[in-house]
């Protein structure tokens, strides 16, 4: 069984340590913030200048002038700090971040990333994509392995435009954990009842599959 | 003497002397802590063939998104452009040009063109379309590109509190790309939500000082909220 | 668990890991907002051949100037070494080394070395002897000379109040190069007058985000004053 | 009769127009202060990182937390600011203060400034001082004419290692008031009493009188 989204926000926030300052893109990846373990502390970082992120605010904590890099109205967490985008791209591109998470269209054996224009759609902009993974070490891609048609999404050359060359160096799909040296993927571990074969198969890019990969355990 | 004292007392004192053709920077995040008014104001001016450095286009009717109404824009240097339906019509139609630049670079850039430094080196983009046409260099081992710096004719931004000097403070996330774009316009417009007498703010705790500030106007705002997100009770 | 608390309770703790041959960038200006303590640490640790980047050498007896006592410095990058009886014999006598570095470029290659700009374009220095073996390259029809940011293997730094988990706000003019100098060390370590509990600063109001502290000590200060100028009451 | 150091003080002042943001040096140039007409305002900028500057403390007020780039103990003026050493040389580097007045050991005709260190003698360092030249467009040189030797300060070419180049337009010396352009010195004012043959024989670079030189009025 591939993993669910929520599946995923777990597996992923098995990377997170106690005391880890993490930047969650918009989309999936904000889902990891509901499965941080109980006993660990991780302050979240949004790029529009807010470093300790709080929940979403009830109703008469509303401030226009309180939001996340997504635009969504948020609050404060105790001992928050809030500055400039210059300041805060100067944490992320000065590699301050401990812990990024984002999502993407493609991934490649090289570590390239394509996570922000598909041609022929209109073009939104990069926003801070290009930065984050510039600027972090430590970087989890989270999305499906394939496409909805069935295409690979982890391939041997990025088609899409980039976001970044040669920077990732995780990935977590709905069907296996995989890093990516030495020019290509490693699987690491796979979804619970996800045949090594139906990895290898919906994987375009170079695959190292060693002896034995774990199934994950929730 | 007028000394320090930057406030004018309309929008057409503020916005005096932009003309068409001229290149504007502005503050704001999406539609948080934008200039509502500076930007009504170059509505009703009328200026044409602006370029405009901010990194949103604002949404359909708030913020920069009502100059593309009457067709002011020219070109947009943005990092995203968002969800609006009239700026990707004129994108189209070949009406309006956009300069993609990373959200960081973008910032950068603005502090940069503020503070005397006319390009610097950064690793975001290198290897992408960005990069192309850029120069490349490596420092201990990894590969940057050269970005230059941005300055307009004219810097549009919005703070919650300032003296009459100009010295300003931002409240929240509304500072975002304020401060760097204040820093980086031949002339300085800010407005905000009030104006007190200077010595009332702390000297510690100034983020934008007054130095940066040629105008200063008070004015109300809509403050609309892009996504409003809840929790319950 | 500690999650974010960076509070160490011990000099000892704050320094350790501070080996011979490393570089250490200190905020302060002449002894203005200089870690006092965290250098007096140094000394006691008697680590030798040290790079040291930081405005000032402090003076005789107090600040960095201690650390030529023992001959603890092997180089230093500042832009004034002032009037330092010890600092003059050594790099007369060929064991010290200096390399003298414009005020703003100091203090731009600090805030770049923590911000991943690994150079940068200025015209500070363009010209002179600074520009020597450096890059030149115009702009808009000026010339400028590129420079390379710092970091450092320690930053020592000195705010007023920081809130358990680093978030720092420093008081008046003390505040000089210990921003930059927070963000450019690999480990970071704060001294301050005291220390708080999170929240009880004003998240708007932080200097240094705690993200830049590593370990944070409480400690009491000389304070000694370089050049203490007065009037008539 | 060659001017005091106040009467320079007095002259470099009447270069200030109201609202103007000021960074003087130390020695001579912080005179200026000084001599501020009545009827403006003017706010000094202190490159350790404060703008508007106020006078020096009395012996209550006096804070070792609060000094200037001389390093004495000040106090602030209504309305200052305080900012690090990276946002102080920001605003000089990006052309934001208005006038800078600083001393210097010789100018040239080229508009090369030397002013930070005499080969031979302990070398102390620059501080701002490059910074200053670099990035003020509005920049007066104040000091003596000649050394106590009596040898010319502005010359075809410095000789001492340069503080910046090509950028001062504006000399103030005990003697005279000078512009420099297209290579050369130009004489604008003469102190009260001194003959042009004085300032002739003590410029050593190359100087234009014009027909008409005024005195300088006290």
């Amino acid at each position: 069984m591939s993993l669910s989204r929520d599946q995923m926000a777990i597996r992923v926030a098995r990377e997170l340590q106690d005391g880890y300052y993490v930047n969650l893109g918009i989309g999936i990846p904000t889902l990891v913030a509901n499965h941080v373990p109980e006993e660990m502390e991780v302050m979240l970082q949004s790029e529009n200048g807010l470093l300790g992120m709080g929940p979403f605010p009830t109703e008469d904590e509303v401030d226009a002038d309180l939001i996340n890099a997504g635009k969504q109205t948020v609050t404060t967490a105790t001992g928050a700090s809030i500055f400039s985008s210059a300041e805060s791209f100067a944490m992320i591109r000065g590699g301050h971040v401990d812990l990024t998470v984002l999502g993407a269209f493609e991934v490649d054996a090289s570590g390239n990333i394509a996570s922000w224009m598909i041609p022929g759609k209109l073009i939104k902009g990069m926003g801070g994509a290009m930065d984050l993974v510039a600027g972090a070490d430590n970087i989890v891609v989270m999305m499906t392995h394939a496409d909805k048609y069935g295409k690979s999404k982890l391939l041997s050359e990025c088609s899409l435009p980039l976001t970044g060359a040669g920077c990732i160096k995780q990935v977590l799909t709905d069907l296996a954990y995989l890093e990516i040296y030495d020019g290509k993927f490693h699987l690491v571990e796979r979804a619970p009842g996800v045949s090594i074969e139906e990895i290898v198969e919906k994987t375009a890019g170079a695959l190292v599959v060693p002896d034995s990969v774990p199934e994950m355990k929730f | 003497m007028a000394g320090f004292d930057k406030v004018v007392n309309t929008y057409e004192e503020a916005m005096a002397g932009l003309e068409n053709g001229m290149t504007v920077i502005a503050g704001g995040f999406g539609i948080c802590g934008i200039p509502e008014n500076l930007i009504k104001e170059i509505k009703k001016m009328g200026s044409k063939e602006l370029t405009i450095i901010s990194n949103n286009c604002g949404c359909d009717g708030l913020g920069l998104g009502i100059l593309l109404e009457d067709r002011q824009i020219k070109k947009m240097v943005s990092s995203y452009v968002g969800e609006n339906k009239m700026f990707e019509e004129q994108l189209l139609s070949g009406e309006l040009e956009v300069e993609l630049t990373p959200q960081g670079t973008l910032a950068e850039k603005m502090r940069a063109g503020g503070a005397g430094i006319p390009a610097f080196y950064t690793a975001t983009g290198f290897g992408t379309d960005i990069a192309k046409g850029k120069d490349v260099r490596e420092f201990d081992g990894r590969k940057y590109i050269l970005e230059e710096s941005v300055t307009g004719d004219f810097a549009i931004v919005k703070a919650w509190k300032a003296d009459r000097f100009g010295n300003a403070i931002y409240r929240h996330t509304a500072m975002n790309f304020n401060p760097m774009a204040a820093t980086a316009g031949k002339i300085t417009v800010m407005e905000v939500e009030e104006i007190v007498e200077p010595g009332e703010l702390d000297p510690m705790h100034i983020h934008t000082s007054g130095i940066y500030v040629d105008r200063l106007i008070q004015g109300t705002f809509e403050k609309r909220i892009e996504l409003r997100t809840v929790r319950e009770n």
